[in-house]
């Protein structure tokens, strides 16, 4: 029911332009697809795949610029090749404010191919790509639209009801008049003490009242009964954190990666808060003379993590994985955190009831292509029904996929 | 317990700082379990990742923090474990091991397949060592005379005393750690009037000394169980606990495996079994006799003297079982094996003579690789004894050993070294020997600890450690180097002595990572026997019959008790009788009406001047006149839930056995902590099905009970009527093949579920009250006397009930059989308990509202109902009642909340994870990779599990041949269709001899009561 | 508004007071209605009321009742969430019946007591006329309402005595 | 079928007329208490707050105050449950069958035995409760719309059955008592003055008696009855299918719906029996209660006890008949295994003892009377426990078999529910009439030929 709509035409263009750019060509002998994911987890916090800059250049043409060796070199130990006092090492880290980049000394020839190619790729696709943004953004929009005609619709029903009442107390105040046989007798009364005399006679009726007050216990009943049910629902909860952390400036302005920070999220059940150290990634030459940035050194030398504060709580009997929705699913944060890279303060955008994943399990088409783990299951579905494979039909609604 | 949370991580920032607070531990319910204040902050700031709950208001969401790592180590991702391989080494038993660990706290014990000697196995104790670690009963830091002190001035004082010393002695379990001997070595360098005591609660002195009186040789040898044909076992558990029973049960369950079919394997070792008390070997032996422990060595003597056909010595002992036993070992000459258990060294003598008289030497024993767990003898334990009491010791350091609790002569020990100048135990607490030790310097944990071990030549398993230390401890090495003067990192020294003498150019780090070395190194192990055979016949015709005997046996679960105060190894039902949180005086029946005891009854025994109280047990299988008592009981200093039953190592005697006993009943009407009363299958045999080799090898469906349901159209199987169109299994189906003649009821898989899937410890009362909460049982039958064949006659039922004096025992694993068409899912209001299309049946406690219908209506009673909150109560103060006891708690399962149905999951969080790694790598998950915690851990690999839809899965494979051989699914009949199947379970026996239901009458009715004669007179 | 006067006819005895029914009407006077303590057979059909049918209300209901049941059942388990349990069919058929037949039951009594209670005005707040407080105890009274009468108030009062009324009273309400 | 004929003695005796039937009833609602009923309530108080603690104890801590195990999942919960189910469906069964059947002797018994239903059908309510082990979710057992999904029901579950069955039967017997109540209501309403005027004012929800009121009131009635037999017997049937559904030797068996219901009828009559014979003593009803109905009361309990019976050796006849091993293990066992006592308490005491009643002279014996009824009483609890726990502490696998003892806890609660039901039971006769007399009145010609003025 949430917005489902969207998603599956989200996912058709995530697959359209992941199509289009694996059918690319890649110079280096790298697997862009690979270089793809190394690229939004590691670089994409500090460089864009264009000319951009960010907070380190933009990489557009960097095999122009530097050959495969130096490219290595620096990206294994900067600190390093700046120290070797090479020109243009000195030149860059000068004009980028003294901002080191991190070194990944993990990273070999296959990894870093992997992430040239891919900038190399992106490059050529990026008109579709933008395209692509386009779209999906025209799809968000349309859906908060839904959701205003949705209360405009509302409201619209509610004063049509109001209106019919009105009609409703009218008839029968000419009928209760017509009752008394005083029809003839003209009505000296004001038109408001007519309706207040109705109102009244209305009221004064026992089946009336009786209807009224069993309308109100049902309504009351009701009304406690949604109360209870929304016990432990804190849908809209948006506490303050320690240190008031922009993920609009963060993830919507810089466009850094959730998986840069939020480290767990592909690989494992808890997408994980990051460690200071994270922070620190950029932190020691951005921005130090902030006062709330000041409070993570603070943190680092007192050797006291900072507290923050869980926006979204599932209770401990549910068993939720990240890995399985992101890596797996293919689903975006957006789907279940809201449009986190718009938000100042988080905020818990929805109920996150049982109901909720429910809806969700029940609408939404597994993320079979390419997976051999679906193969025989896709196969078997597919010659049963005409419909696409939800995840309700290979058992996402069944009680121990959550709770044990 | 606000005061001492601090004290707990002390350590912690000269390690990783990757500890989590248990989160799970406040499941469900307990949102704002938080209390505030500064010191749980404290506590927490050096904590990683972790999660709780303050709340502020009562109206207002919870708020719960979220703290990060300040710096997160690389290798943790909160929510993915990391297993680390170490090695598992205590008090002379090992095992090569991985650890699960979870944002660096250790939570479970899985096997190590690398390991070449225990091949992946894990034994119940093991499994259970993982919550000794977060035993918080364990000294939190060195103390002196009971006083807390610093480590520096612990080291100056012991070093003091150990410098003025002019005899010192280390008295630890046998070393067979290649770096530690080394340490050893080098302290007693420094002080050169040291001395290595070896002291083994229950060594294998007798087998070293008959070795080297026989070959020369003072080691125990290699054993290969699977090598044997024919297996005969005196007084001897090897399945259980002698030496190195995860290897053997390995070895022994390889001659046992059959397989169904044309192609199938149709042969099995032939096992016999004679023992005093009943154990799991004998239970598993395919003939059994019983013997009382005086009887041992006539037993071998007679066995020598049949099959050298020559007399070394009069042996007044004669059975007829013995005689088939000859004619067994006879044929099988070369491929037998004959093993004692007796710390006699005249009986091993002959045990050697035996063995090299069937040429067992080279083919199913070889001294090319010795076992080095064991290396005590008495002799230098005796030498021990008598210079501590004769006050020529004036410093002795005590390294996991216990000698006042487990020595028959601790009381003497404990008044003697109570009056040495110097004495240090390294003890993790203050335990009976430690209590009377000046210095206690706590050594850590195996799993927080550095360490190497090399169980048998040329075979190395090592320890790392996988948590941060916990307390303030240091690692007995450590110490031991410190006061030699020598740099105190064990680590670096471990390595260093690795790199020098060990790895010989391999690499540290893959060493480390696999945990296990092989070097090929083995000596030459041809041996020639040499023994007195003579002397030794003489010596053992010299003992006597010792009117009523005391055997003191270890048993499975608890061992020597340097384990005891663990709660899951408490709660651990003795895998025969039964009992669980205390040692019992077994009888046999005959015994205990001769006595005047009965069930229910409480006695005294005595024998030399030692008595015990403790309650009776009325024992099938139990030799006459012999009374066994369980070691490792009646620890008097080993914690809460470690100080129960009592001590019977003072009858132990140097062999494990007093004759001479009186025994005195006190006091009736108790009832033992039993999780099984019943003690026969009732003839039930769609319950059990069983049949002896010689009709199997004819016919596959041997023994098979296959229920026919009759119909208009003639019988037909019961799966084939259903009013149900049924549910289709589209993706996996998974089920579990269980293996009875491989199962020996040893209890791992058991004590790995308890661990796996959080399951309470509910203590004595409530077993008393049949309300343990395993999930997993181990249901053990003992034939009867009675004819089996079902009547409508109340007084021939009540006969069935009886077992026989020395019954066949059957052990069938129990637990949640996944019907597809389960009773319990019909009944339950709530749909709390569902079906799901992979064939489980899934329990959702959180939908549970306990009216505990399910449980009822489970033709198979494994489902379990939380009576009470076992978790943060003090009602049940174990485990979960304390913050470091819940850390062992796994993550990925619920801790169940009072009032809910709980059973087993088919270990579900390990399915879904498993298809989860599956689908992120885009393939389908291999067989294998998936493994519940009970058939990962079993060592026979009697429990296999997989998916049946996968065609190439072991699973598959196993049911295509047995469907039509051994696979049966317990009651058949009511039609419930489990994914369990049951393998019959086939004994290789003759069909005259068998008890089992059915094969009474096979055979001719004139020879099955000339058989029971037979009996009657053996 | 207006006081309605009733004559009242005060009679000791169930069978009097069914004579005096085919009496007074015999004479033409419309009986307002007939009090007494206890249900007298024949009562309403000596005074010409038609057949009570509450019979209808409850068939109406029980049905309403079954055909919710199943519906219940059918939708809840077979489509909305179908959930394989114990091997059986999603449908919950026939291990419904109890809940249809229960459901049936409740329904129809309930309804068909509710319409009673709506059709005698039955309701913890209702004001009843109370022509005699011992109607309720042992006397039977015969209402008329004088304007819905021809007759005069003393005639009326005659026929009532006359078949056997121990008193006759006037009650203006 | 019972006809009134002239040689019969008068439902009502003593020579009442219409207002002595008032007086004699309203009566005690309208009086002070009597020092009697002050013992009597003050027992059944403390009765019921020390049955309270326990019900605190075993909510708060959990179900392990009782004796149950992992074999024995119940064993005094359900128990108690079924009796007191059984127990309520005399009330009912009394009022809807013997109405259809137009048993005129039922008027002086029928409002008491309704209110002992009702309480009855409480009591056996607070045992669905008291057996869950989280009660406070009790209300999932029912087909809300929820916020999990919607997550339903198992319409399959027996136990949902039960929870349609009991809670309709409890609504049921409810309107059909209180539609009984109305008109005796108006009558104590016309006595009283007021704020008891206003109280019973708005109970009897100004009833006036008007005679098309009255036809319409009989029909309903009618109607009600005939709605409530099926009922009655379809509750027993269905509280049977917890067991008859079930895959348990000695539970799965056909016979229990008509073997279940009898059973209640059984234990149903006995306590009314005891709880008239009360009522009829203290209160002095002896004219309204008599010796007439005492007798016939004895001889429906010897007949159901005798069904009863039969229907124990049909089961174990059914158990050799049918070959299969465990039905015929469980019934053996019933009856010579470790619970072999609780058998023989059930035999003697549902079949043997109202045997007695074949004697006019013991029939009409009032002190035997109450003494058979409560041994029936005891009797019929004991069949529950035979068939629940023996059933279950030996089932299928002999590995699981244990022994039931109960504890304090199962002891606690059972008292709460004494305790509970006499105080109801207590408070009903003190302020709601006893006995219908608008029916009584109805019937007082039936025998006599004119009643005196």
């Amino acid at each position: 029911m949430y917005k489902s709509h969207i998603r599956p035409f989200l996912l058709l263009l995530f697959s359209l332009s992941t199509l289009s750019l694996s059918f690319g060509q890649g110079s280096a002998d790298g697997d862009p697809v690979a270089g793809e994911k190394l690229f939004n987890n590691n670089c994409a916090q500090c460089h864009a795949y264009d000319a951009a800059v960010v907070v380190g250049p933009g990489l557009k043409g960097i095999e122009e610029r530097r050959d495969y060796d130096w490219l290595k070199a620096w990206i294994q130990n900067p600190a390093a090749v700046i120290a070797s006092g090479d020109d243009y090492a000195v030149e860059l880290y000068e004009k980028y404010n003294k901002t080191q980049m991190t070194a990944f000394q993990s990273f070999g020839d296959e990894e870093i191919s992997a992430i040239l190619a891919y900038v190399k790729q992106a490059n050529e696709a990026a008109p579709a790509a933008a395209e692509a943004d386009g779209g999906a953004a025209v799809a968000a929009a349309g859906d908060s639209g839904n959701g205003k005609v949705f209360n405009v619709i509302l409201v619209a029903l509610l004063v049509i009801m109001g209106l019919v009442l009105l009609a409703l107390l009218a008839v029968l105040n000419l009928l209760n008049q017509l009752n008394k046989g005083d029809s003839e007798v003209i009505d000296t009364r004001g038109i408001g003490q007519r309706v207040n005399d109705g109102l009244r006679s209305v009221f004064q009726n026992a089946t009336v009242r009786n209807a009224i007050i069993v309308l109100f216990l049902l309504f009351g009943a009701k009304a406690t009964f949604d109360g209870l049910y929304g016990i432990g629902v804190h849908q809209g909860y948006a506490p303050t954190q320690p240190i008031p952390f922009s993920h609009k400036l963060h993830a919507g302005e810089m466009e850094i990666s959730c998986a840069y920070c939020h480290t767990g999220v592909y690989k494992g059940k808890q997408a994980g808060i990051p460690s200071a150290s994270i922070c620190m990634n950029c932190h020691n030459t951005i921005k130090q003379g902030s006062p709330n940035i000041q409070k993570i050194y603070a943190a680092i030398e007192n050797d006291q993590p900072i507290e923050w504060v869980r926006v979204h709580n599932l209770p401990d009997l549910a068993y939720f994985n990240h890995s399985q929705h992101t890596a797996v699913a293919g689903l975006d944060c957006e789907n279940c955190h809201g449009e986190i890279p718009q938000m100042e303060v988080v905020q818990q955008r929805h109920s996150l009831t049982m109901g909720w994943c429910i809806d969700c399990h029940r609408e939404t088409d597994v993320n079979s292509k390419g997976n051999a783990y679906y193969d025989a299951l896709l196969e078997a579905h597919n010659a049963a029904s005409s419909e696409n494979m939800k995840v309700e039909d290979i058992g996402g609604l069944e009680c121990a996929r959550c709770h044990y | 317990m606000e005061n001492t949370t601090k004290k707990y991580w002390k350590g912690i920032e000269e390690y990783r700082n990757d500890i989590e607070v248990v989160k799970n531990a406040e499941k469900e319910f307990n949102l704002e379990d938080l209390d505030g204040g500064t010191h749980r902050r404290d506590f927490l700031k050096m904590l990683g990742f972790g999660v709780t709950a303050v709340s502020l208001a009562a109206c207002d969401a919870p708020v719960r923090k979220t703290i990060p790592y300040l710096n997160k180590p690389e290798s943790v991702e909160p929510g993915v474990p990391n297993y680390f391989a170490t090695t598992y080494a205590e008090g002379g038993e090992f095992c090569s091991v991985l650890v699960k660990t979870v944002e660096g706290r250790p939570i479970k014990i899985e096997g190590n397949k690398l390991s070449s000697i225990t091949n992946g196995g894990v034994s119940a104790r093991v499994h259970a060592s993982v919550l000794s670690l977060y035993d918080n009963e364990k000294l939190k830091g060195p103390q002196k005379e009971g006083k807390d002190i610093s480590w520096e001035d612990l080291d100056k004082e012991v070093m003091a005393g150990l410098s003025s010393a002019s005899n010192i002695r280390i008295v630890s379990s046998s070393v067979f750690s290649p770096t530690t001997k080394k340490v050893v070595a080098d302290f007693t360098s420094k002080y050169p009037s040291a001395v290595h005591v070896t002291y083994d609660a229950n060594s294998a002195s007798g087998i070293i000394e008959a070795n080297e009186a026989s070959f020369g040789k003072a080691a125990i040898p290699s054993y290969n169980f699977d090598k044997a044909n024919v297996i005969v076992g005196v007084n001897c558990d090897f399945l259980g606990t002698w030496l190195s029973p995860v290897e053997f049960a390995g070895q022994w369950a390889k001659g046992r495996k059959l397989t169904s079919g044309k192609d199938g394997k149709h042969t099995m070792s032939r096992h016999y079994q004679f023992e005093t008390g009943l154990t799991t070997t004998g239970a598993s032996a395919d003939y059994r006799g019983m013997i009382k422990p005086s009887q041992e060595g006539a037993l071998l003597v007679a066995l020598y003297n049949k099959l050298a056909g020559n007399t070394i010595g009069n042996s007044a002992f004669s059975d007829e079982l013995l005689d088939k036993c000859v004619a067994d070992l006879k044929a099988a000459s070369g491929s037998a094996l004959v093993v004692s258990g007796s710390n006699d060294k005249a009986i091993q003598t002959v045990v050697n003579g035996i063995n090299s008289l069937l040429g067992s030497y080279g083919n199913t024993i070889s001294f090319a690789k010795t076992l080095n767990n064991r290396q005590g003898t008495s002799a230098e334990v005796a030498q021990f004894v008598s210079d501590l009491n004769g006050g020529k010791v004036d410093a002795v350091i005590f390294m996991d050993a216990n000698p006042v609790y487990s020595h028959p002569q601790g009381a003497k020990i404990a008044e003697s070294l109570a009056k040495v100048k110097t004495s240090v135990s390294f003890a993790d607490r203050a335990d009976e020997t430690a209590a009377i030790c000046k210095f206690i310097a706590p050594a850590p944990h195996y799993l927080e600890s550095w360490g190497d071990v090399e169980p048998k030549t040329g075979s190395y398993s090592l320890q790392q450690p996988t948590i941060s230390l916990i307390y303030n401890t240091r690692q007995a090495q450590s110490s031991l180097l410190a006061w030699a003067g020598l740099d105190s990192d064990y680590h670096k020294y471990l390595k260093s002595n690795w790199k020098s003498n060990i790895l010989s150019g391999k690499s540290w780090v893959s060493v480390l990572h696999d945990g296990v070395y092989d070097s090929g190194a083995s000596s030459d192990g041809t041996v020639s026997f040499a023994g007195d055979l003579g002397a030794a016949a003489a010596s053992i015709a010299s003992s006597k019959d010792g009117g009523l005997e005391i055997a003191v046996f270890e048993s499975v679960a608890i061992g020597t008790g340097n384990q005891a105060n663990n709660p899951w190894l408490q709660e651990v039902p003795d895998p025969i009788s039964k009992v669980t949180w205390e040692n019992t005086l077994a009888v046999s029946q005959k015994t205990a009406n001769e006595l005047g005891l009965e069930k229910g009854d409480w006695a005294k025994l005595s024998a030399g001047g030692y008595e015990i109280e403790l309650p009776v047990l009325i024992q099938p299988g139990q030799a006459h006149s012999t009374v066994s008592v369980a070691m490792g009981y009646g620890r008097t200093a080993a914690g809460k839930a470690g100080n129960v039953g009592a001590n019977a190592n003072p009858f132990t005697n140097g062999v494990n056995w007093t004759g001479g006993a009186s025994i005195e009943k006190t006091k009736s009407g108790y009832t033992l902590a039993q999780t099984q009363t019943h003690e026969t299958v009732m003839g039930r045999s769609a319950v059990v099905q069983e049949s002896v080799l010689s009709e199997y090898v004819k016919d596959n469906k041997a023994g098979r009970f296959e229920p026919m349901i009759e119909t208009s159209e003639g019988a037909v199987k019961p799966y084939t009527i259903t009013l149900w169109n049924g549910h289709e299994k589209k993706n996996h189906s998974w089920g579990m093949v269980i293996d009875l003649n491989t199962c020996t009821g040893c209890a791992a898989c058991l004590v790995s579920c308890q661990a796996e899937n959080n399951v309470a410890v509910v203590g004595k009362k409530e077993v008393v009250r049949a309300r343990e909460m395993h999930w997993i049982r181990l249901d053990r039958y003992y034939s009867t006397d009675a004819d089996t064949e079902y009547q409508i006659n109340p007084s021939h039922l009540e006969k069935m009930e009886h077992a026989s004096e020395n019954p066949e025992v059957v052990i069938q694993p129990m637990m949640c059989q996944h019907c597809s068409n389960a009773p319990c899912e019909t009944v339950c209001p709530v749909l709390a308990t569902t079906h799901s299309s992979e064939g489980l049946n899934q329990m959702t406690y959180n939908r549970c509202v306990g009216t505990r219908y399910c449980a009822n209506n489970c033709p198979y009673k494994v489902r379990r109902f939380n009576w009470w909150k076992y978790y943060e109560n003090d009602q049940f103060d174990y485990n979960m009642n304390n913050e470091l006891g819940r850390m062992v708690l796994n993550p990925d399962v619920t801790v169940r909340s009072r009032g809910v149905i709980e059973k087993c999951s088919m270990c579900v969080q390990r399915i879904q994870a498993g298809k989860l790694t599956a689908k992120k790598e885009k393939r389908r998950p291999v067989d294998g990779e998936i493994e519940t915690a009970c058939s990962q851990s079993c060592p026979t690999g009697a429990i296999l599990f997989g998916d049946m839809l996968d065609p190439n899965s072991r699973i598959s494979k196993a049911l295509e041949v047995e469907k039509e051989g051994r696979a049966f699914h317990v009651l058949e009949e009511i039609n419930v269709q489990p994914q369990i199947s049951y393998l019959t379970k086939i004994r290789n026996k003759d069909l005259v001899d068998s008890k089992a239901p059915g094969m009474h009458s096979a055979t001719e009715h004139h020879e099955e009561e000339a058989h029971a004669e037979e009996e009657h007179n053996g | 508004m207006a006081h309605k006067k009733y004559i009242l006819g005060v009679f000791d005895d169930e069978e009097e007071v069914m004579h005096a029914v085919s009496d007074v009407r015999g004479q033409g006077v419309k009986i307002h209605e007939v009090y007494s303590p206890f249900p007298i057979h024949g009562l309403d059909q000596a005074l010409g009321y038609p057949r009570a049918r509450m019979g209808v209300p409850a068939f109406l209901f029980g049905i309403t009742g079954t055909t919710l049941a199943f519906l219940l059942t059918f939708w809840t388990l077979g489509w909305d969430w179908p959930m394989n349990i114990g091997g059986k069919n999603f449908i919950p058929f026939p291990t419904n019946i109890p809940i249809v037949f229960e459901l049936t039951v409740l329904l129809a009594s309930y309804g068909m007591s509710f319409v009673f209670f709506g059709m005698e005005g039955l309701s913890p707040v209702a004001k009843p006329v109370i022509f005699d407080k011992r109607i309720t105890d042992d006397k039977f009274v015969m209402a008329i309402e004088l304007s819905k009468n021809s007759a005069s108030e003393k005639e009326i009062a005659d026929a009532l005595k006359g078949s056997g009324a121990s008193e006759v009273n006037i009650k203006e309400i | 079928m019972q006809v009134v004929s002239p040689i019969r003695e008068k439902l009502v005796t003593g020579g009442k007329t219409y207002h002595d039937v008032t007086e004699d009833i309203s009566r005690q609602v309208e009086g002070p208490v009597t020092k009697e009923w002050k013992v009597v309530f003050g027992i059944s108080l403390i009765v019921l707050l020390y049955g309270a603690y326990w019900v605190y104890q075993t909510w708060w801590n959990g179900l392990g105050n009782w004796g149950l195990n992992k074999t024995v999942g119940w064993a005094w919960d359900i128990t108690n449950f079924v009796w007191w189910v059984g127990i309520g469906h005399a009330g009912t069964l009394i009022s809807a069958i013997l109405l259809l059947f137009r048993q005129k002797w039922r008027t002086s018994i029928n409002r008491a035995a309704e209110a002992m239903t009702i309480f009855a059908v409480l009591c056996a309510g607070t045992f669905i409760f008291l057996h869950m082990g989280r009660p406070w979710l009790a209300y999932w057992a029912l087909p809300l719309p929820n916020t999990f999904g919607s997550l339903w029901v198992n319409f399959n579950s027996p136990l949902v059955w039960d929870v349609f069955a009991i809670s309709t039967y409890l609504s049921v017997s409810l309107l059909f008592w209180y539609i009984g109540l109305i008109p005796d209501l108006a009558t104590i309403r016309d006595r009283a003055t007021g704020i008891r005027k206003t109280i019973y004012g708005a109970l009897s929800m100004g009833w006036t008696g008007g005679a098309r009121a009255w036809a319409r009131y009989e029909d309903v009635s009618l109607i009600l009855a005939g709605l409530s037999t099926p009922l009655v017997l379809s509750v027993h049937t269905i509280v049977s299918f917890d067991f008859a559904t079930s895959v348990i030797p000695g539970w799965h068996t056909t016979i229990f719906p008509p073997y279940f219901v009898a059973g209640a009828i059984f234990s149903g009559f006995a306590m009314v029996q005891n709880l008239m014979l009360i009522t009829r003593v203290v209160y002095k009803l002896e004219d309204y209660i008599t010796m007439e109905h005492i007798s016939l009361m004895n001889k429906i309990i010897t007949v159901t006890g005798s069904i009863v019976g039969v229907a124990y050796i049909t089961e174990f006849f059914i158990a050799a008949y049918s070959g299969v091993q465990y039905e015929s293990y469980a019934f053996i066992n019933r009856a010579t295994g470790p619970l072999w006592w609780s058998y023989a308490a059930m035999m003697t005491c549902n079949v043997l003892s109202p045997q007695i009643f074949w004697f006019k002279k013991l029939r009409e014996n009032i002190v035997v009377s109450f003494v058979i009824a409560v041994v029936v009483n005891i009797g019929m609890w004991f069949e529950r426990f035979v068939i629940i726990v023996t059933s279950l502490h030996r089932d299928y696998l002999p590995s699981s078999w244990t022994y039931f003892t109960p504890r304090m806890g199962d002891i606690g609660d059972y008292l709460f529910t004494f305790g509970f039901f006499f105080v109801c039971f207590l408070l009903f006769a003190k302020y709601l009439p006893v006995i219908n007399m608008a029916e009584v009145k109805a019937v007082l010609k039936s025998s006599s030929e004119k009643s005196e003025k």
